[in-house]
This record gives C-alpha cells, sequence and structure tokens, in this order.
C-alpha cells in the first residue's frame, strides 16, 4: 500500500482507471482482496509479535539473538527485552489478531468477497460505505503500528486495557484509543452494508432458509458488531476522556500511584471499564467464531457431497448464540468480586450458551455419516477445525463455573482456552476458506501437496503451542508474566513453556509452504478449466472466474436450498442452487488441465 | 470496472421490506448509535448512584439557555421534517427555505451551547472537576458532535448535492428522508439529555 | 413512508405542527416541575415520563415510526432488547 | 518449599474447600475427555468409513441421528449438575459463610505496584485507621500516625504467615491499580480493585512455604510481584508474630 502512496502526484498522468480499479475500487470483491491481503499481514505482524515474546518467555533474561539489538536501547538493551516492551507487544499482539487480523479477513475478507457472490448481488448495498469501511480499518491499523513509536511505546496494558492501569499508562495507550475508534466505525459500517445486502440485495428465489450457511453466519455476526461495538466505542470514548481532559471515569478516589496520590477528582469506577468492554468483547468473541463456523459448513457440504445434516436447526443455534452472546459478559469477571445471585445469573447463560455450539459441532459432525469425503486441502483444514474448537470449547466449561474459575482464573488455562477457540479454531477455518475461494478469486487452484505440507505441520505444532498451556495453566501459572520462573510453580512448567516456544518458532517455519504456494499460485499454476472446479452448488460458482465488475452476467434466480449435493435420481452429484429444473445436469468435469 | 454498476432497490423500495437500501442503511446506524448513547447513559446512572453525593443539574447549570437550547432543537426537527415534506409536495423552494432554516437553527444551538462551555471555563470548570462535570461534558460534547455532523450533511444536501433534485428527484427526497432521520434522532438524543443533565 | 403520496404528506403536515405544538408544551412542562424541587425519586420518574412522551413523539410522527415498515420494528425491537441489557448494567456491578 | 508441591497439574492443595474445587476440576476434565474422545471415535470412524472411493456414494437423505440427541441431552444434564451440585455449594461457601471474625485472624491485604502489604493489627487486635494522604515511603499503609489503635500495626511487605486449621479473613484492597491475590495451592484468586476493600476467607489444612502470585496485569512488575506464603504451626506463628511485634515497637515509629 504504501509504495501506492508514494506514486500519488502521478495519479492524474495515469489511465483514471488504476486509483479507481485497485486502491480506491467499490467493487466488493477488491474491496475484499484488500481486506484479506492486509489482515493476513497484520495477522503476521502479530505472529511475530508472539513469536518474539516466546524467546523471553523460554529463555528469559538472555539476549536475543541476531535480531534483538534491532528494536533499541530502550526496548531491548543489549538484545534483552524489558518489561514494559513485552508488555507492548502482548498487548498489541492481542488487539492486532482480534481486529486488525481475524475479525477483518473473517468478515470483511471472505464476507465481503464471497457474501455478495453467494446470494446473487452484483456488489454490496452501498460501494462507498464499503470502500470507507476498508480505509478506516487501514488508518486504524496505522495508528496502531505508528504507535510503537510513541515515546514509552504502544499500549501495554493488555488488549483488555483495563483501568485504571490504562489511565496511567503512556502514551501509546492513546493511541491506541484512538485506533481502536477508527477500527469500531470501520465495523459499524461494514457491519450495516452486510446486513442491508443481506436482506435487500437476494435473487429471486433465494429465501432466507436457502441461504448458505456462510451468509446466515456473516449476517448474524453484523448484528453483533452493530450492536456490540458501540458500548466499546463509548468506553474508548469515556477511557479517552480520563486520559486527555483528566476526568475520572473509571478512577475512584484516593489513588495513590507510586507513592503519589493520583491528581484525580475521583467518584469514577473500574469495574464500569470492564463490564463495557465485555459487553462487547464477548459478542467479539462470536465475531470471530461465527464467520469461521460458516466457512467449514460450506467447505463440509461441498467435500462431503451430501446436504449439512440438521441445515435449519444450525441457522435456529446460530442466532440463539448471537442472542447469548450478549448475556454472558461478566463471567469474565468472576473474580472481581461478584456476589452469589449475579455469578449464578453467568455460569447459568454461560452453561446455556454452551448448547447450540455443541449443536452445531454435532450437526457437522454427524455430516460426514453417509458422506463421500472427498480429502482436499480445505476439507482438511475444515475437519481440523472440529476438534480444534471441541478442545477450544470443552475448555471453556471449567473456566465458566465459578467454584474451578477460582483456580484457573487469568492462568495460562485462559489462554490455552481461548486460543484453541481462534487459532487452530478460527484460522484454521480461515485458511480452509482461502484454499477454497482461491480458485474463485484468482482462477487457478493451490498446489495440493503443498497445502497439504502446510495443514500437518500447522496442525502438530499449533497443538505444540496450546497444548502445554492447559497444563502451564492447570499449574496455576498467572498469564501476562515477563517471567515465570520467579514462582515456584512457574518454574515447575518451564519445560512445557520452553516446549511451547519452539512450537510457536516451528509454526512460523509451518507457514513457509503456504506463502510460497500462495505466491506461486496467483501467478504459475494453471487455470481452472471450469467456473465451478469444486462442483459446487452455491451461487458464487456461477460467475465467470475471476467474477467481473457487477458478478453475474445475467441476474440468476434459485431453485432450491444451498447443499443439494447427491440427489436421487441426478447424474451429477450436485445440483447447483440456479439450476431450473428441467435443465441438463452439469457434467463433472476434472478441476484444472 | 470504471462503470457504476447498478445496484437494486438503491432509490425504489423493496417489494418485500419496503424500504430502499439507504433508508434500511440508516435506520441500522440509529441502532448502533442507540447503543453508543444507551452505554453513556447507563455510565451516568452508575456513577451517579455509586456518589456520595450528586449535584442537582439545575444548580450548577442553566436551565433558562438549555431550554432555549431545546426548543431551537425541536424547532430544527419540525423544519427538517417540513423540508422533506415540501419535497414530497414538488416545491423546491420551500424545501429549500426548510432545510436552511435547519441548518441556521442548528449553528444557533451550538452557539448558546459555545456560549455555556465558555461561562463554565471562564469559571475554570472543566470536565476534570468532578464527576458530574466529566459526564456533563462527555455526552454534550459527544452530542454536539453529531449536531456538527448533520450541519455538514445538510449543508451538502442544501448546497451542492441539492442538484440532484433535478436529475434525480425521487433518489433526493430519500437522501433527505434518511438526513432528516438522523436529525430527528439527534433531536431526540437531546430530549433526554436535557432533563437528565439539567433538571434532576 | 416513502409511498406517501403528495395528497397524504399535506394532511401529515398539519399533524407536525401539533406534534411540535406538544412538544414544546412538553419541554416548558418539565422545566416548570423541576423548579417545584420535587424529592430526586419523582423528580426522576416525572422527568423521565415526559422525556419519553416527546421523544415517542418524535420518534412516531417526525420519523414517521407509527407507520413503518415491519422489518424496522424488528431491528428497533432487538436493539431495545440489548439496550434494557445495558440499561441492567449499573445493577450488576453493584451486586 | 516442598518439592513435591508443584507440578505439571494441579499443585498441591492446602485449603479446607480446595478438595471441592479439585473434584469439581478432575470431574470436568473426566465429562470433557469421555466426550472428546467418544466423539473423536466416531469422527475417524466416519473418515475412514465414508471417504471417497469406488461405489462410495453420499446419501442425500438425512439419517435419523437419535443417539446425537441424547448425547445433547446429556451435556445439558452433565452441565447442570455441575453448576448445580459441584459449583453453586463451593461459591456459595466461599462468598457467603464467612467465619466469625473471634474465631478467625484477620488481615489487611493493601496491593500496590508491585508488592503485597499485609497488614497485621498487631497487639490489640485493631487495625489503625489509613488514609492515603499518610502513604510514605516510610509508611507504606497509610497509617494515620495519631490512631493509637496503628501504634503496633505491622506491615509484612510481601509475607504473609497464618497459622494452620484457623480460618483467616483477609480485607483486600489496593493503592493504585487492579491486582489480583492468587494462591495456587489455596485454589483462589481475587482481583483487588481500587476503590473497594473486598473480604475473602480461606483455612489451610497443612504448613508449608508457598507462592502468593499477582493474576492481573498490573504493569511493568507484574511478574515480580511475588508473595511469600508461610503456613505455619500456631507455635511458629506465634513466635514470627512476636519478631515483628518486637520490631515494630523497637523502633517505635516504624509502621
Amino acid at each position: 500500500m504504501d509504495e501506492q502512496h508514494h506514486e500519488h502526484h502521478h495519479e492524474h498522468h495515469h489511465e483514471p482507471g488504476f486509483w479507481r480499479k485497485y486502491v480506491f475500487s467499490v467493487d466488493h470483491k477488491v474491496i475484499g482482496i484488500q481486506y484479506s491481503l492486509t489482515s493476513l499481514l497484520f495477522l503476521f505482524f502479530g505472529f511475530s509479535l508472539m513469536m518474539m515474546m516466546r524467546w523471553q518467555l523460554a529463555y528469559p533474561g538472555q539476549p536475543l539473538p541476531w535480531i534483538g539489538r534491532l528494536f533499541g536501547e530502550a526496548n531491548m538493551p543489549e538484545g534483552v527485552m524489558v518489561p514494559e516492551f513485552y508488555n507492548q507487544l502482548g498487548a498489541m499482539h492481542g488487539t492486532i489478531m482480534v481486529f486488525l487480523g481475524v475479525v477483518p479477513l473473517a468478515v470483511g475478507g471472505f464476507g465481503n468477497y464471497v457474501l455478495p457472490l453467494q446470494i446473487g448481488a452484483p456488489d454490496m448495498a452501498f460501494p462507498r460505505i464499503n470502500m470507507a469501511s476498508y480505509w478506516f480499518l487501514f488508518v486504524g491499523g496505522v495508528v496502531m503500528l505508528a504507535s510503537f513509536f510513541l515515546p514509552g511505546g504502544a499500549a501495554q496494558s493488555g488488549w483488555t486495557s483495563y483501568s485504571p492501569l490504562a489511565n496511567i499508562a503512556p502514551v501509546g495507550q492513546t493511541a491506541w484509543l484512538i485506533g481502536m475508534i477508527f477500527l469500531i466505525t470501520s465495523s459499524l459500517l461494514g457491519s450495516i452494508n452486510f446486513i442491508v445486502t443481506t436482506v435487500q440485495l437476494r435473487v429471486k428465489g433465494l429465501s432466507f432458509f436457502k441461504l448458505p450457511f456462510f451468509v446466515w453466519a456473516q449476517f448474524v455476526t453484523s448484528f453483533l458488531l452493530l450492536l456490540a461495538f458501540p458500548p466499546l466505542e463509548a468506553a474508548g470514548v469515556l477511557q479517552l476522556m480520563d486520559r486527555v481532559a483528566g476526568t475520572s471515569f473509571f478512577l475512584p478516589s484516593g489513588l495513590v500511584v507510586t507513592g503519589q496520590p493520583l491528581e484525580v477528582s475521583g467518584g469514577g469506577n473500574p469495574l464500569l471499564w470492564q463490564h463495557l468492554f465485555w459487553f462487547l468483547a464477548h459478542p467479539e468473541v462470536y465475531v470471530l467464531i461465527l464467520p469461521a463456523l460458516g466457512i467449514v459448513a460450506e467447505v463440509i457440504a461441498n467435500n462431503t457431497r451430501k446436504p449439512l445434516w440438521g441445515y435449519r436447526t444450525m441457522v435456529y443455534s446460530l442466532i440463539f448464540l448471537g442472542f447469548m452472546s450478549f448475556v454472558v459478559w461478566a463471567h469474565h469477571m468472576f473474580m472481581t468480586g461478584m456476589g452469589t445471585a449475579m455469578s449464578t445469573f453467568f455460569q447459568a447463560t454461560t452453561m446455556i450458551i454452551s448448547v447450540p455450539s455443541v449443536i452445531i459441532l454435532t450437526a457437522l459432525a454427524i455430516s460426514l455419516w453417509g458422506a463421500s469425503i472427498r480429502f482436499t486441502v480445505p476439507m482438511h483444514f475444515a475437519l481440523a477445525f472440529i476438534p480444534m474448537f471441541a478442545i477450544g470449547g470443552l475448555t471453556g466449561l471449567p473456566l465458566g463455573l465459578t467454584a474451578s474459575d477460582l483456580h484457573l482464573h487469568d492462568t495460562y488455562y485462559v489462554i490455552g482456552h481461548f486460543h484453541y477457540v481462534v487459532a487452530p479454531g478460527t484460522i484454521f477455518a480461515l485458511f480452509a476458506g482461502i484454499y477454497y475461494w482461491f480458485p474463485k478469486v484468482t482462477g487457478r487452484m493451490m498446489n495440493e501437496k503443498l497445502g497439504k505440507l502446510h495443514f500437518w505441520l500447522s496442525l502438530i505444532f499449533m497443538n505444540g503451542v496450546f497444548m502445554p498451556m492447559l497444563f502451564i495453566g492447570m499449574a496455576g501459572v498467572s498469564r501476562r508474566l515477563y517471567d515465570q520462573t520467579g514462582y515456584a510453580h512457574g518454574a515447575a512448567v518451564q519445560d512445557l513453556t520452553v516446549l511451547g516456544s519452539w512450537s510457536a518458532w516451528l509454526l512460523a517455519v509451518a507457514q513457509i509452504p503456504f506463502i510460497v504456494n500462495f505466491l506461486m499460485s496467483m501467478r504459475k499454476r494453471e487455470k481452472v478449466r471450469s467456473d465451478n472446479p469444486w462442483e459446487a452448488t452455491t451461487l458464487e460458482w456461477a460467475t465467470p472466474t475471476p467474477p467481473p465488475h457487477g458478478n453475474f452476467l445475467t441476474a440468476p434466480q434459485v431453485y432450491r436450498g444451498p447443499y443439494e449435493y447427491s440427489v436421487p435420481g441426478r447424474t451429477a452429484d450436485f445440483w447447483p442452487q440456479h439450476l431450473p429444473e428441467e435443465a441438463e445436469s452439469p457434467q463433472p468435469r476434472p478441476a484444472t488441465t | 470496472m470504471s462503470a457504476e454498476v447498478e445496484i437494486p432497490y438503491a432509490v425504489k423500495p423493496h417489494p418485500v421490506t419496503g424500504l430502499f437500501n439507504g433508508k434500511f442503511g440508516i435506520w441500522l446506524f440509529l441502532a448502533s448509535e442507540v447503543m453508543l448513547f444507551g452505554a453513556l447513559f447507563s455510565t451516568y446512572v452508575l456513577l451517579r448512584v455509586g456518589a456520595e453525593v450528586w449535584p442537582h443539574g439545575y444548580s450548577l447549570l442553566n436551565v433558562p439557555l438549555a431550554t432555549l437550547n431545546t426548543f431551537v432543537l425541536i424547532l430544527s426537527s419540525v423544519t427538517m421534517v417540513m423540508a422533506w415534506a415540501s419535497l414530497k409536495m414538488d416545491d423546491f423552494r420551500k424545501f429549500r427555505l426548510n432545510l436552511g432554516a435547519t441548518v441556521l437553527l442548528a449553528f444557533v444551538f451550538l452557539i448558546v451551547k459555545a456560549f455555556e462551555y465558555g461561562a463554565k471555563f471562564e469559571h475554570h470548570i472543566h470536565p476534570a472537576t468532578n464527576t458530574f462535570y466529566a459526564i456533563y461534558f462527555t455526552l454534550t460534547g459527544l452530542h454536539g458532535l453529531h449536531v456538527i455532523g448533520g450541519i455538514l450533511v445538510n449543508l451538502y444536501l442544501l448546497l451542492p448535492g441539492s442538484a440532484m433534485w433535478r436529475t434525480e428527484p425521487e433518489r433526493f427526497t430519500n437522501r433527505i428522508e434518511c438526513a432528516g432521520l438522523y436529525w430527528h434522532f439527534v433531536d431526540l438524543v437531546w430530549i433526554f439529555l436535557f432533563p437528565v443533565l439539567y433538571l434532576l | 413512508m416513502n409511498t406517501a403520496s403528495a395528497e397524504e404528506v399535506r394532511k401529515h403536515v398539519r399533524v407536525y405542527l401539533m406534534v411540535f405544538a406538544a412538544l414544546a408544551v412538553l419541554t416548558a412542562v418539565t422545566v416548570m416541575v423541576s423548579y417545584f424541587h420535587l424529592p430526586v425519586h419523582t423528580a426522576v420518574i416525572v422527568a423521565l415520563i415526559i422525556a419519553s412522551v416527546k421523544g415517542s413523539l418524535v420518534a412516531g410522527y417526525f420519523m414517521h415510526l407509527i407507520s413503518e415498515e415491519k422489518i424496522i420494528y424488528w431491528v428497533l425491537g432487538l436493539t431495545g432488547a440489548f439496550f434494557i441489557v445495558l440499561m441492567l448494567l449499573p445493577t450488576f456491578t453493584s451486586g | 518449599m516442598s518439592e513435591t508441591a508443584y507440578g505439571w497439574w494441579l499443585p498441591m492443595n492446602v485449603a479446607t474447600y480446595g478438595g471441592e474445587v479439585d473434584s469439581l476440576i478432575n470431574v470436568i476434565h473426566w465429562i470433557m475427555g469421555i466426550l472428546f474422545v467418544g466423539w473423536g471415535i466416531f469422527f475417524f470412524y466416519c473418515l475412514i468409513r465414508f471417504r471417497r472411493r469406488e461405489g462410495q456414494k453420499a446419501v442425500y437423505q438425512p439419517i435419523h441421528a437419535r443417539p446425537a440427541k441424547y448425547v445433547e441431552i446429556g451435556v445439558i444434564i452433565a452441565e447442570a449438575i455441575l453448576l448445580l451440585s459441584f459449583s453453586m455449594p463451593v461459591w456459595a461457601r466461599f462468598k457467603g459463610e464467612f467465619p466469625a471474625e473471634k474465631d478467625a485472624l484477620v488481615v489487611r491485604v493493601v496491593a500496590e505496584q508491585f508488592a503485597w502489604n499485609v497488614h497485621y493489627p498487631g497487639k490489640d487486635g485493631k487495625f489503625g485507621r489509613t488514609a492515603p494522604q499518610f502513604i510514605s515511603s516510610s509508611n507504606l499503609l497509610g497509617l494515620d500516625p495519631d490512631d493509637p489503635d496503628g501504634q503496633d500495626d505491622i506491615n509484612a511487605v510481601n509475607q504473609l504467615h497464618f497459622p494452620v486449621n484457623k480460618p483467616v479473613i483477609v480485607r483486600l484492597s489496593t493503592k493504585d491499580v487492579i491486582h489480583s491475590f492468587k494462591i495456587p495451592v489455596m485454589r483462589l484468586t481475587q482481583d483487588t480493585i481500587p476503590g473497594t476493600e473486598i473480604n475473602i476467607w480461606f483455612e489451610a489444612d497443612k504448613t508449608g512455604q508457598f507462592d502468593l502470585a499477582c493474576a492481573q496485569l498490573c504493569g511493568l512488575g507484574h511478574y515480580r510481584m511475588r508473595g511469600a506464603v508461610s503456613v505455619d504451626t500456631p507455635e511458629a506463628f506465634a513466635k514470627w508474630m512476636e519478631e515483628r511485634q518486637s520490631e515494630v515497637s523497637g523502633t517505635g515509629t516504624e509502621y
């Protein structure tokens, strides 16, 4: 992107098309690709932050080899990380992975590219707002990155930015808040666009219960973003006021910081921040998960060659999940001195919300029964998603019950739990999506061998990173420790931490086949012969490849549900949604030359 | 790719939902705004309930000025809806008058607000003074930003944007309707802010 | 509302003016009530009732909510539900 | 430090209610394990039996998955049981059934960046009045110098001693940011919230030396906010207390 900015003054000499076409495009597909590439870069960046943290965790106090000295005397004197820098890396890893990595890829990238295609729309309902939403994200991302260069560094109070710690943190926290306001605005604009598009622009015949599950997932996700993000925006404004205008929304009276009384009026409430934050951040967990479930459902239906089992039940579960996600937030706060009545309420809602998740996972698993499973690369990732997400979900149980949370709260067990949900869970689903839709976007298939190599290595090392965390947490080691070996219970599990660190670095190596595959396949691989190389049924495969601006050559019409595979009496084992009853079945063709 | 793609129901209402895209979009936006101000109101309640003493708004703030501002904003809402109605009745001149009045009234609101703020600052009263003023300045400030946003939108629609009336009158009327919905919401927020901050 | 004909709109205009009058009167009432310095509980209830009536008038007539499409009601209903949860937040914090 | 206190699973338990927490954690993990393994068997069976091969055609008709329904109902029942018969009783006991103050050792713990001030009331059994304006480097608790109750108060920085088999009530507060008072062997975590004092209680049934950790990110020194927990025999505790007491009265003005 940066190089393109430098070229700005040449703009008038170019064909007027270029800027409109690739940079300030209003085409949902270009915007989807912009979102995807940006968020893939941010994912890699966020991952790199974590790899540096893993060095300090595994070998506390030792200089980071080779690159340690590049980060300056303030951050890494003699190549050894200081705690402030460690905390910056931690806070920014979380922020970047959630708000600039996974959500923009899952919603901004896949949602933008695929949703209008799957509902047969020529574009999103508001193409310009769509463009604005990407550029808000871009600015938010730049602000976040730039904050590393501020005096005192980037935000360092965790991605949760709990007050009062965040109130007294260096100026990087202010940048974080401003960046967040941009990211929130981006999400709000995006979610409005998704909802209107889904409701208004479905083609003829595409009723709500004929929508692909992916569209449903995006639709519910958009409502979560729309209604859960504003309270965080409010909280962000309040914290900004606290930091910039000297108010005390989150500061009670009588605080003494490093021996000096804090010069504020007081009268605020630090728990208010947590409530407003988790009012967003719990639904946000489902924002991370639901699109992933959508992708997995698409890939599984396509590669089992049969309809999804219990499609309607899955949709109802999805909606129920969305609803419930608004009334579980305080289970993040069981240890803040909560009384029994309130904790009972939130434990109960937490147990209830696990039910629809179980139903969706069960439905996906039952879909395998009686299938004819094609073990394609996307299918590998989609299948692995199920047990990985299951581990993530199951480990949520002891955290959702106050009595077991007494021991596990704020330990590595929590880190292991939610990383199982989002890393081998959501990120695997996102990989499945990349391998699955790559031929639609580029017109070329990705390499199967490299893809499988990428899958197996990632699966092994993902577990190598996160499985030890569950044990470290069980041993009672607190999260966000710069060096756990000072504690006896931390030293006892240091070997597991070293194992996790090496797994993380090897996980990075495991991404090399993916990066090579991704870049090579864009140019070198042979083109797909058919517009529908996976022999899928949903509408995105009914467009030319790659789809032109405006998508469909003629507006399609939908005649049946989204997953009509292996319908008895038809010669082909897939029956696309847009083919009229009397039309000839498409002949199965090899995917590539 | 430079050619604009025609989006269905950008102007005409959808046969099932009965809405054109923009109107649905603006309502969703307002829904998110409800949650934004809701969170702030909730904050207000929480801080007030938790405080040992909480001043009465009327003993610290200028109620007559705020009452005046309430009238001004309500009036601007009426002119806004009249602007839309004028377009519906094909009376562009009356539309201009009404929308112009809306913008003017919005400016009056801001000027009165500026006097209120100025008086406070003169007495060295700032958001940092206490929690009451913190919430007062934050809520009215955020509301003021919404007023400024409304002025910008309405000014655009009044001046350069109104050229659309000649080419696509229906689309232009839709735009005014959406701008109106937003403006009424800004009014509605004030209707709650006024008693909560000034009268209680 | 965007289907309303010019004739209907003409009728609406009268309604708008009446609503304006009502809003003006209610504003005056709520300010007057505040001068009585009622006990806080009563004052809050009275002020919120008046504000709600005024808000409903604006939403109902200026924003045409009294004759709006079903889907808008759905969206606002959903928002309202979560808004209530949000309003309960202070009770959670003190619990 | 007992060598066996910490390992790769739950650390040693010394809390009287800790056994219930442990059994809940263990039961949940057994349920999780059974669900995961049983479900995994089904999963791999499907992957092998229904892989694409000659003659394997997918079945369009959905199967009647009654067993799945039973599993789901089973999960719901299991969760209800976990909640009602394990979690809530423990929580109710921990939160509600406070021991009487006269039967317990009452201490105040005031967290700060990055230390735990453990405030014992001293001989008179009364805590001196504290206020932020009195806080200084020689008066970390902010004890009011004019309050006679505070003259014999003890501040044991990062040292929490208490006798075995006697309930301990801790009044937790913080001077600055949120910290979290965590003693893994006590199966205990409690955030300290600025502006409020939160009471917790626990009782140890074994003696030994353990760790007190901070569990909530509180700044750059979060990782070294370690306190030493010593569960003593009543005699050892009395002796330790006496030593601390003599330090206080020896210098007269040190708190």
